[in-house]
């Protein structure tokens, strides 16, 4: 349920940048959530349509476009590179949570699966960003 | 576009004053000052938060004795409270494994507190710093810009050294610093005090080293009748604390 | 094409043994034990470097004190020599002024460092290490491959919580770990001597606190003198350095 | 006169990808030198020249391609964005020297001309980089 904390910054920027932009209506809010951080999408829509109630400029109410981002990660130290979904069955239930507070924390609790190290980074899937806002002028 | 820098106002604005416990140098006392200070502050009726951003080696969990507590998760993560103090620490989710992190994750993971942390209403915020004048120092200026520095040093020549330094940036950007609080003096000395002076910063006093102290840490209720915060709450009557 | 880390390995492939004195908690005298080792070694007639990558907090000089040098450049750049030792430090480079670096800048610093530094001949490179385990810690252990471990702590709960987190990483990366040097005793405890015990590690033995040292501070012959450094020659001839 | 130093680095890897590679020969090494190194080009050239000589698999006398880039920063705090070129001239002596030792020294050195912070990143032209070899098979 963290997701509402998470919601409300998509919104607060995306009414920034709409505001900024000048437009008079959000019709469309892509966004992308990445694996790692495991969002409850139904949850996290949910807070987005909630929060985006009363705004100014107003958002339509279907404007949200949730797309996942699938999380690679590569490893500094043997240049391995791997999917996230291949490693999360590794990670028990907390460790998993804790990385969906955090996604970092995936460095406290996995490792490269080739050489074991700990310094490798997310390429691509860590958490949520907002990637194209439109709307009317 | 990054959306978490946008909320982050929004999570800090019922909080009264946000007070950085900072040093540059390790070892000095930061999470000893940091954690007294939310005791103090919090036994005299104020709304308190910690947060630890010391995200290798968090210390204010083990000198608070904090055990057995997770942060709730409702619209964000809620702060345990420990002691009539709204604790956030990355020890909740790293189960005192190491934290291999670099500077980029550091950074992430700061955003990623400050957006969902709900502190709610409170008269101050604390930081414990870590060490530095890194990511964590940075992104303390950039993101929370109303944070006053209360900064830490011992009496030795070689701490002052890294303490000057973060001094020097602090006035350079003229971030508002209380004071500097020169602990663990054994001697008499008034080498920090003309140093601190040197600098134009406020001299606010010494904390003498408790030979007695480590007894305490890990107990709050002891922690609160040890000769730190003794002298810690005389330094603090000066600043209004 | 990252062309410096091709490099590093000639740079150090003349260096006879790399030993990176570490800790994860800040304060509890990693600078006084690399410098104080370093002065030790090339009183013993070896060759020394000294290389301090505490970049916001370097200390090394100010313990040896180094004053008015700057490295020779020829083909990369000579590391003065100061007390028999090589000894090399951003501090040449920074003048004293707060150097607020990012992750991505410490781990480009530190690249450039290895790729231009002309060690020479060494029997030992002594490396001063910064707190944490950030980018430092992980591009020691990425790019010199053979550095060992000596590792310091405190007496105290709370310089041991970090201790044992850097020890923990590097017992799991299989690299060498010399032992542990419990600096500042003051009163008898074998709190440390059994939780290194508990990781498996070696306990070196104490170095008291010294009451007197910060007077030797800066004067390289006055250190040789001190307690510090007969406590430090007892531990040494335990793993025959 | 550090500029060996980098030039050894080049030549090293320039060997350890043309052998990756299985080159017979390397025709064309091009090399990116980031302005705010005031790399000293001639002298720079003669040390990969120099190192080059008696290498495996051999490098051509005139391989060499020498490109300088420009160096671009931008200011976190701010978002403002300029070129090393104009801030140069604040700089005196010894700080262009530690500059052109170790670029991320100005850092130390140099603020935002916008605003005074010194939490700026450097966009573009840093130092020495490899861009691409070429060579016969
Ligand atoms: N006034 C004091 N007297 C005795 N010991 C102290 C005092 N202040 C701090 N300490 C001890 O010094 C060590 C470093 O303190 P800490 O707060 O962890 O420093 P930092 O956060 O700056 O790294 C700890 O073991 C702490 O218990
Ligand atoms: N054995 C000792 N007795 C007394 N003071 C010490 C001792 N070892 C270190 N110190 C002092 O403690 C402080 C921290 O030491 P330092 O070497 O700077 O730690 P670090 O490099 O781990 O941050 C310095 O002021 C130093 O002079
Ligand atoms: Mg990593
Ligand atoms: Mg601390
Ligand atoms: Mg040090
Ligand atoms: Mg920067
Ligand atoms: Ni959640
Ligand atoms: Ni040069
Ligand atoms: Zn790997
Ligand atoms: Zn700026």
């Amino acid at each position: 349920m963290h997701e509402w904390a998470l919601a409300e910054s998509i919104v607060t920027a995306t009414v920034e940048e709409a505001r900024k932009e000048k437009l008079k209506t959000i019709t469309q809010v892509t966004i992308y959530i990445g694996e790692l951080q495991q969002i409850e999408k139904e949850i996290f829509l949910f807070a987005l349509t909630e929060l985006s109630k009363s705004q100014k400029p107003p958002i339509q109410k279907d404007a949200f476009v949730i797309k996942t981002d699938k999380s690679t990660l590569s490893c500094k130290n043997c240049g391995e590179h791997w999917k996230y979904s291949d490693m999360k069955k590794k990670l028990n239930k907390t460790e998993a949570e804790s990385i969906h507070f955090i996604p970092e924390i995936v460095f406290v609790h996995a490792r490269c699966p080739q050489c074991g190290s700990p310094d490798f980074e997310i390429t691509t899937g860590r958490g949520v960003t907002l990637s194209s806002i439109k709307g009317v002028r | 576009m990054e959306p978490r820098t946008s909320v982050i106002e929004n999570r800090l604005k019922n909080i009264n004053r946000i007070i950085a416990v900072a040093s540059g140098k390790g070892g000095v006392g930061k999470s000893m000052v940091a954690s007294t200070l939310a005791l103090h502050l919090s036994q005299h009726g104020y709304r308190v938060g910690l947060l630890d951003l010391d995200l290798y080696g968090p210390s204010s969990h083990i000198i608070l004795g904090v055990k057995n507590t997770f942060p709730k998760e409702e619209k964000g993560i809620i702060p345990p409270t420990v002691h009539g103090i709204s604790f956030m620490s990355i020890v909740y989710f790293t189960e005192e494994k190491p934290s291999p992190f670099r500077g980029i994750d550091i950074s992430n993971i700061i955003l990623e507190l400050l957006a969902i942390t709900q502190w709610g209403r409170l008269d101050f915020l604390i930081i414990d710093m870590p060490p530095g004048i890194g990511d964590e120092t940075l992104d303390v200026i950039r993101y929370i810009k109303r944070s006053e520095f209360l900064v830490v040093t011992t009496p030795s020549k070689v701490a002052m050294g890294a303490v000057s330094k973060l001094l020097t940036m602090l006035i350079e950007l003229k971030k508002p610093v209380l004071g500097i609080i020169e602990n663990m003096t054994i001697t008499k000395s008034s080498f920090i005090e003309h140093e601190v002076q040197r600098l134009q910063v406020r001299y606010l006093g010494k904390i003498h080293f408790d030979h007695t102290l480590e007894e305490s840490i890990g107990n709050p209720d002891a922690l609160s009748q040890t000769h730190v915060m003794k002298d810690l709450s005389k330094i603090l009557q000066k600043i209004k604390l």
